[in-house]
């Protein structure tokens, strides 16, 4: 039973985080509008967190903090280093959005559009 | 000693650039100093057979001259030094003169520096020198620079790079870049290499010495780049290429199996060539693109010879490799004086300037006689030997072909001279003075060397057979030229004599009939100064004879002509740039279109991993 | 010994928190600051570059933790080599756009020196870590200031090329993640010669899976073709001297990272094939394409990415001769066309649309600049005796030393290419007239003294390669040597201690 | 088409991620011992910090924190560069709705709570969860809530910069003393203390909180520049 329940939950996260990316990398690919695309660049972002969180996961796991209490659970705790890593990979994540954002405004200055069509003076 | 003769020439350059900026005259001092130096050097002190070797990132480079580039030596510093002499006077008032002289002396140096080298790096590395400097005088003037200049230089590379690839198998087969260890070990490379480094060899020298297919640049850069160093161009730096497949045809060539056809193939592309560039030639109403036809023309005699490849032959190559650079050299000096003294070189717009310019018309005439190798000039030598090496290898199909081109070729020395010096006198012409001394004098020396060794080839036959027996010609006899008829053992002529005095008397009458002609009250007429047809010509009706001037012989030709092979080229280069055009649409300017691609990259990979990977 | 890596990059760090406090005090400090760091970083890097070739690698643990389990920087001769190259390069792109940045306005002046530093910062700290993770944030790094500075110019089409970069640029950060993501899940760790020592033990699909991932996050920044979409119109539309710096420090990090990965951290077989494949591909597509360009730089960056394709092209060969050549060409392709870039944007400063024809006889106006842009393409065609032919013969020689005849012949019909469309050019500068309205652009005496210094290099690298020959050497060695590099790294813990 | 060709694009790209991901928890990765369990033990034996992941992000992996806060700093000042005009209107705002009197209200009434409960979390950061990033954000948030409540409510670009600045400037100096008093950069140099203490890790929460005011300066500011963005 716990067994099982682990699997859907495995099936569930990575699942989720896998279709997570692929919905932004398909509104990315696919929209017109540039605000859509950043949003999809940040719905990869967040189903790559999601998966980096997932792979630290272990059955039964609690949190890597030693609160008084849980200084005996190390056997049980999730791997620290991809939450770590997930948070530097959230604020990356948040700089470039804003970049993204900002430049967006610029192009909406300049072309009084947001058409990504539009938008290629640059080509060739 | 050799490095310092290389420094020289380095600084000489720089300097000439530098001092441009300063004087003209100090400029002119520097540019002719920094030619003759070295020159005077090298005459002086280097030896056969000295050599300096040095390293670097790890090939051996090794430099020295031997006899066959000591022969070809007295082509490029003979006619660098005229040249520079007369290029002083020819290019005054132009711009950028200090450009024009410092790249005339690394065209030079470059060119010397190719007969030094005894390893193939520094072989080419000399020869791009050579390329670019000589690409940077052809746009020199700055005329059609996007479609002459990059053709040159296109074909340039595209031979240059054939030789690079060359070079690097050669290494890679070899682990040395040393020229005599690729003749020694030559033989014991596999077959499909045996084939492929001496084809892409010969692309690489074909480009330069104007072989067919490749011969296209010429026209328009001999023409295009300022006389003054066109006769180097012609003369010298075409000799390069001849100097390379020297090498190729008999190190290399002999030593590959059934390298007898690519031998064949060679000597008719020579042939092709000759005829081809005859025809071409005789069709020009610019002299300049005449005389850069007629080069391609004689390039192809030599190549002819070279390619043949029996000892008579070569040695009548080489014999005419070293008569056309005295010739060519002198016909484009003229060509150049010509175009000084009156703003054109257009046969239809130019004529009778016998009386103005005496001395050039003599020039032009004793080396036009020497072009169409009539006795006792020195082109009549090499002919003949030419002829009697092909009857004597049974080319004889060949023989006809060459005999025909050089037929042919009389229309174009005729018409040169002609078009020029002869014919009516045309009022606007009647200013024109005779070029300065310092352009006169090297032509005329240019010219009595094509006499000299008319009456006395055993002078450059010496040196010839000096070089051909370096290379391992087997002797029987010693000296090669005995086995042509012309000679007796000592090199100069017995059959000739008779006739060279016999000529001499000719011409010493028909000079002294001309000038008791003279004396009496000659009337000079114009072309517009045919009133007694009853019809007055229009003013601007061009009614000078060299218009239309081989016209029925055109016309029979014409069939020959049409198949430029320059239109092909010309089609092939504009369908790649349209393709290229066409190709790089994929980089559309749409962001999204560019992440598509990365996803496509990515699928891709990911879909084919197993046979990519290896796994 | 000068410094130790970590002052690389910890002092421009520490410099571009200070440069907003230090621009109150007095504003000419926001200009100069920069330079003094860059040229700290440059001749600190140099003199550790010298202690290295005499003295072996120098491997810098962090926050006091050992190799596998603390971050490390790793100064080997390859390591050293590509830093020294790129932080003098950022020098005399300082150097360049020192008063070229004159007339615009303090606030934007303020952060063009700060992202130009942080630019080479973060090139430096993509070559010199040993963590795949820190990698990644390097390579953030200067994505942001890369994505920043491209879009610097408003008024143009800046915005559009630097939301290209951007877009590009996101989804390579996606694929890298996935790829640590991958490689973390498996073995453990994130330090690359750990990875290195255990990539064995993993199972070969996911692997390859993660080299693939690897492969597309590193090729955007690498410009590989066909990720290369987003380089053109950001060389375009960046200022000059980036130009010159995404040529001379970017694209040579984005290079580094795809050839540790594919040298050191991977052991895969194929992939040596696929980087010559793909080099090939973005070699052959780019040059082709530069040939009809209208526009100097569009043109400029084409002709870059091609010959970041014939770099893929020599490291893919996989020998020691290759990895040497394509160091070479590195070398002489990060001296080289930052040349062009600096003179070619000074050629086309006044004119409005930056095209080729603009350019038109402005060697007469320009002499110095336009004799450098000449020098320059002499040069990056590979004509001898400048120093783009010896890289280009290293490429020749390795090559056939594997017997690849085909890949020889495509190289050099290539370099045809290159040549027509270079020359094209300089014809246009030296033997055309000039347009009547179009106003010359005297550089100024800090732009002359940073281009004649690269004009001067590469005079004394074709004159005497030899110069670089020993660098060169020693650091293709080092990236052929995978055992000695886990052993400098997780060895170095216990040297530190004992 | 275009969508057909992406989903089928994606599918593939889909099935290989499933591919290489799903098995982890089943089969577990081929190494077993990893760095985690290296820092789970030295986090409690020498850092005596409770939360593993503030250690690495501080210790272990302070470098990368470095540079991600380096990351943000940039982006900041790259919103500013892109977004800059050479007449800049301080003081008009492009979202100039007036506000409801309940939220201006109950923005003042949360505003206060809001910092405190950033300050709280970031100065906690090594015994629970949370830390600099996180209390940074928090504290953002509550300037965002002001600033939307109140069109005149104003934070002073320069004091912003000055945090921002020696937030960045003294955690490199940190990194500087350690390498001065332990021998490598960012090295833990203060004593230690006990486990669960407020004082306790040495430079672990001193860097922590810096992040966290580096944080919060910089994210008010990215806010403050969007918001007083205009379209023109």
């Amino acid at each position: 039973m716990e067994n099982q329940m682990f699997e859907i939950l495995r099936y569930g996260i990575y699942g989720g985080s896998i279709s997570l990316i692929l919905i932004g990398l398909y509104a990315a690919l696919t929209k017109r509008s540039l605000i859509k695309i950043v949003i999809g660049l940040s719905i990869v972002d967040g189903g790559i967190h999601l998966l980096l969180i997932a792979i630290g996961y272990v059955k039964n796991g609690t949190a890597p903090i030693f609160s008084p209490g849980f200084e005996n659970a190390v056997d049980r705790m999730v791997d620290p280093v991809p939450q770590a890593l997930v948070l530097t990979a959230i604020v990356i994540g948040f700089a470039v959005t804003a970049v993204a954002l900002s430049l967006v405004i610029r192009l909406y200055r300049h072309h009084h559009t947001l058409e990504i069509d539009e938008i290629k003076n640059l080509k060739w | 000693m050799i490095y310092l003769i290389f420094v020289i020439f380095l600084g000489g350059a720089a300097l000439t650039w530098l001092s441009g900026k300063i004087h003209p005259i100090l400029r002119d001092v520097v540019f002719l100093a920094s030619l003759i130096v070295p020159s005077v050097l090298f005459y002086m002190n280097v030896e056969v057979g000295q050599t300096v070797s040095f390293s670097l990132i790890g090939y051996k480079l090794s430099w020295g001259i031997n006899y066959l580039g000591y022969l070809f030596s007295y082509i490029v510093v003979g006619l660098g030094v005229l040249a520079g002499f007369y290029a002083i006077p020819a290019m005054k008032g132009k711009k950028n003169l200090g450009f024009f002289y410092s790249n005339f002396v690394l065209s030079i140096m470059s060119m010397l520096g190719i007969l030094f080298s005894r390893d193939l790096i520094s072989f080419f590395i000399f020869w791009e020198i050579m390329t670019w400097s000589s690409y940077l005088m052809v746009v020199f003037q700055g005329k059609d620079v996007q479609k002459v200049g990059i053709k040159y230089f296109v074909f340039s590379a595209i031979g240059a790079y054939a030789m690079l690839m060359a070079i690097v198998i050669i290494y890679s087969l070899n682990q040395s870049m040393m020229i005599s260890d690729l003749v020694s070990s030559f033989a014991s490379f596999d077959p499909t290499m045996q084939w492929l480094i001496p084809i892409l060899l010969l692309v690489g020298f074909g480009v330069k010495s104007a072989m067919m297919p490749l011969h296209v640049w010429a026209s328009g850069s001999y023409s295009h780049a300022p006389m003054a160093y066109t006769s180097i161009f012609s003369g010298a730096l075409s000799k390069m290429g001849i100097y390379g497949m020297v090498i190729v045809m008999v190190s290399l060539v002999p030593i590959i199996p059934e390298g007898f056809w690519l031998r064949e193939t060679i000597a008719w592309l020579g042939a092709i060539t000759a005829v081809g560039g005859t025809l071409w030639a005789v069709a020009q109403d610019d002299a300049k693109k005449l005389l850069a036809y007629s080069s391609v023309a004689q390039l192809g005699y030599i190549i002819v010879g070279v390619a043949v490849g029996t000892p008579l032959a070569m040695l009548a190559a080489l014999f005419m490799a070293v008569m056309h650079g005295l010739f060519k050299g002198a016909l484009f000096m003229v060509t150049g004086a010509v175009e000084r003294q009156t703003g054109t070189s257009n046969f239809t717009e130019v004529t009778g300037l016998i009386r103005k310019m005496p001395w050039t018309f003599l020039a032009a005439l004793m080396s036009i006689i020497a072009l169409a190798g009539i006795p006792p000039l020195g082109g009549f030598v090499g002919k003949w030997m030419l002829y009697e090496s092909l009857i004597g290898s049974s080319h004889y199909i060949l023989v006809i072909v060459i005999f025909f081109s050089s037929t042919a070729a009389f229309l174009y020395c005729y018409k040169f001279l002609f078009g020029f010096f002869l014919g009516q006198e045309e009022k606007e012409w009647a200013h024109v003075k005779e070029a300065p001394a310092m352009m006169v004098v090297p032509m005329l020396l240019l010219a009595f060397g094509t006499f000299v060794l008319g009456a006395f080839p055993g002078l450059i036959l010496d040196p010839i057979n000096a070089g051909m027996q370096e290379m391992g010609f087997a002797s029987t006899q010693g000296k090669y030229w005995e086995m042509s008829m012309l000679f007796n053992e000592w090199g100069d002529q017995i059959m000739l004599q008779p006739i060279l005095y016999a000529i001499i008397a000719v011409f010493a009458f028909f000079a002294i009939f001309l000038t008791i002609k003279g004396f009496k009250k000659t009337r000079y007429v114009t072309t517009k100064d045919i009133s007694s047809s009853g019809e007055v010509p229009l003013e601007h009706e061009n009614l000078t004879f060299s218009v239309n001037f081989f016209q029925p012989f055109l016309r029979t030709v014409e069939p020959l002509m049409k198949r430029q092979i320059d239109k092909y080229y010309n089609e092939f280069g504009r369908g790649m740039e349209a393709l290229f055009d066409f190709t790089r649409r994929v980089y559309t300017g749409n962001g999204q279109t560019y992440a598509l691609y990365a996803v496509i990259f990515i699928v891709i990979l990911l879909m084919f991993k197993n046979t990519l990977f290896g796994l | 010994m000068v410094g130790s890596p970590v002052l690389l990059i910890a002092i421009p760090l520490l410099a571009a928190f200070m440069i907003p406090l230090l621009g109150m005090i007095w504003k000419e400090l926001v200009r100069i600051i920069p330079g003094l760091v860059l040229a700290f970083m440059m001749i600190s890097s140099a003199s550790m570059l010298m202690y290295v070739t005499n003295n072996g690698t120098i491997i810098q643990t962090l926050a006091g933790w050992e190799a596998p389990w603390g971050i490390n920087l790793v100064f080997s001769p390859l390591t050293a080599f590509l830093a020294t190259l790129m932080t003098f390069m950022g020098f005399i792109v300082w150097l360049y756009s020192y008063r070229f940045k004159r007339n615009v306005d303090f606030e934007p002046a303020k952060k063009y020196f700060i992202f130009l530093m942080m630019l080479v910062a973060g090139a430096v700290g993509i070559v010199i870590t040993g963590d795949i993770f820190n990698q990644f944030v390097f390579i953030e790094i200067t994505g942001i200031s890369a994505y920043a500075l491209t879009a610097f110019y408003t008024g143009r089409n800046s915005a559009e090329a630097s939301f290209k970069y951007l877009l590009m640029g996101a989804l390579s950060s996606s694929a890298l993640l996935i790829a640590i993501a991958i490689i973390y899940s498996q073995l453990g760790t994130l330090n690359m010669a750990d990875i290195a020592s255990k990539i064995h033990l993993m199972p070969a699909g996911y692997k390859v899976t993660a080299l693939i991932f690897f492969m597309m996050g590193i090729g955007i920044e690498a410009e590989i073709f066909p990720l290369n979409g987003w380089a053109p119109d950001a060389y375009t539309e960046a200022p000059g001297p980036i130009g010159a710096a995404f040529a001379g420090i970017v694209v040579k990090a984005g290079v580094y990272a795809m050839v540790r990965m594919v040298f050191t951290l991977f052991d895969v077989s194929g992939a040596m094939d696929i980087l010559l494949t793909i080099g090939l591909i973005t070699l052959i597509v780019a040059e082709t394409a530069a040939i009809r360009q209208e526009k100097l730089k569009r043109m400029l960056a084409y002709s870059s990415i091609g010959q970041m394709g014939l770099v893929f092209v020599a490291f893919g060969i996989g020998t020691l001769e290759g990895v040497y050549a394509a160091l070479f060409l590195m070398l002489n392709h990060a001296i080289i066309k930052p040349l062009l870039f600096l003179s070619g944007s000074q050629l086309v400063f006044n004119s409005k649309e930056k095209l080729i024809k603009e350019v038109n006889g402005l060697g007469k106006y320009m002499p110095f600049t336009a004799v450098l842009f000449a020098l320059g393409s002499f040069a990056i065609v590979g004509l001898p005796p400048f120093a783009g032919f010896w890289s280009k013969l290293s490429v020749l020689t390795a090559a056939a030393n594997e017997g690849m005849l085909l890949i020889i012949a495509l190289i050099l019909i290539v370099s045809v290419i290159e040549i027509v469309y270079y020359f094209r050019v300089v014809n246009r500068i030296y033997f055309f007239d000039k347009a009547e309205d179009l106003i010359p652009q005297k550089p100024r005496v800090n732009a002359v003294i940073a281009m004649s210094v690269l004009g001067a290099i590469i005079l004394i690298i074709g004159f005497n390669p030899d110069v670089v020959s020993t660098v060169l050497h020693n650091a293709s060695a080092d990236l052929m040597d995978t055992p000695q590099y886990i052993k400098n790294v997780l060895s170095a813990g216990q040297s530190l201690t004992n | 088409m275009k969508k057909l060709i992406v989903i089928l694009l994606l599918a593939v790209t889909g099935y290989f991620l499933v591919d290489s991901f799903m098995d982890l928890g089943r089969t577990g990765p081929v190494v077993e011992t990893g760095v985690k369990d290296f820092y789970l033990d030295k986090t409690v034996s020498e850092l005596k910090v409770a939360n593993t992941i503030t250690s690495i992000v501080v210790n272990f992996r302070g470098f990368d924190t470095l540079g991600e806060v380096t990351v943000l700093f940039l982006a900041a000042t790259a919103l500013g560069g892109i977004l800059y005009k050479r007449r800049h209107h301080v003081g008009e705002r492009s979202v100039l709705f007036p506000s409801s009197p309940i939220v201006r209200a109950g923005s003042k009434l949360l505003f206060p709570a809001i910092v405190l409960l950033g300050v709280y979390v970031f100065i906690h950061g090594h015994l629970s969860p949370g830390g600099g990033f996180q209390g940074g954000t928090i504290i953002a948030t509550g300037f965002l809530l002001m600033l939307l409540a109140y069109d005149n409510f104003s934070v002073s670009h320069n004091v912003l910069s000055f945090i921002e600045s020696f937030a960045g400037i003294f955690f490199v100096l940190f990194g500087f003393a350690g390498m001065w008093a332990g021998g490598t950069f960012l090295e833990n140099f203060l004593p230690v203390g006990t486990m669960n203490n407020l004082f306790s890790g040495g430079i672990i929460p001193i860097v922590y909180i810096l992040v966290g005011f580096k944080v919060a300066a910089e994210l008010t500011g990215l806010i403050y520049t969007v918001l007083h963005e205009k379209e023109s």
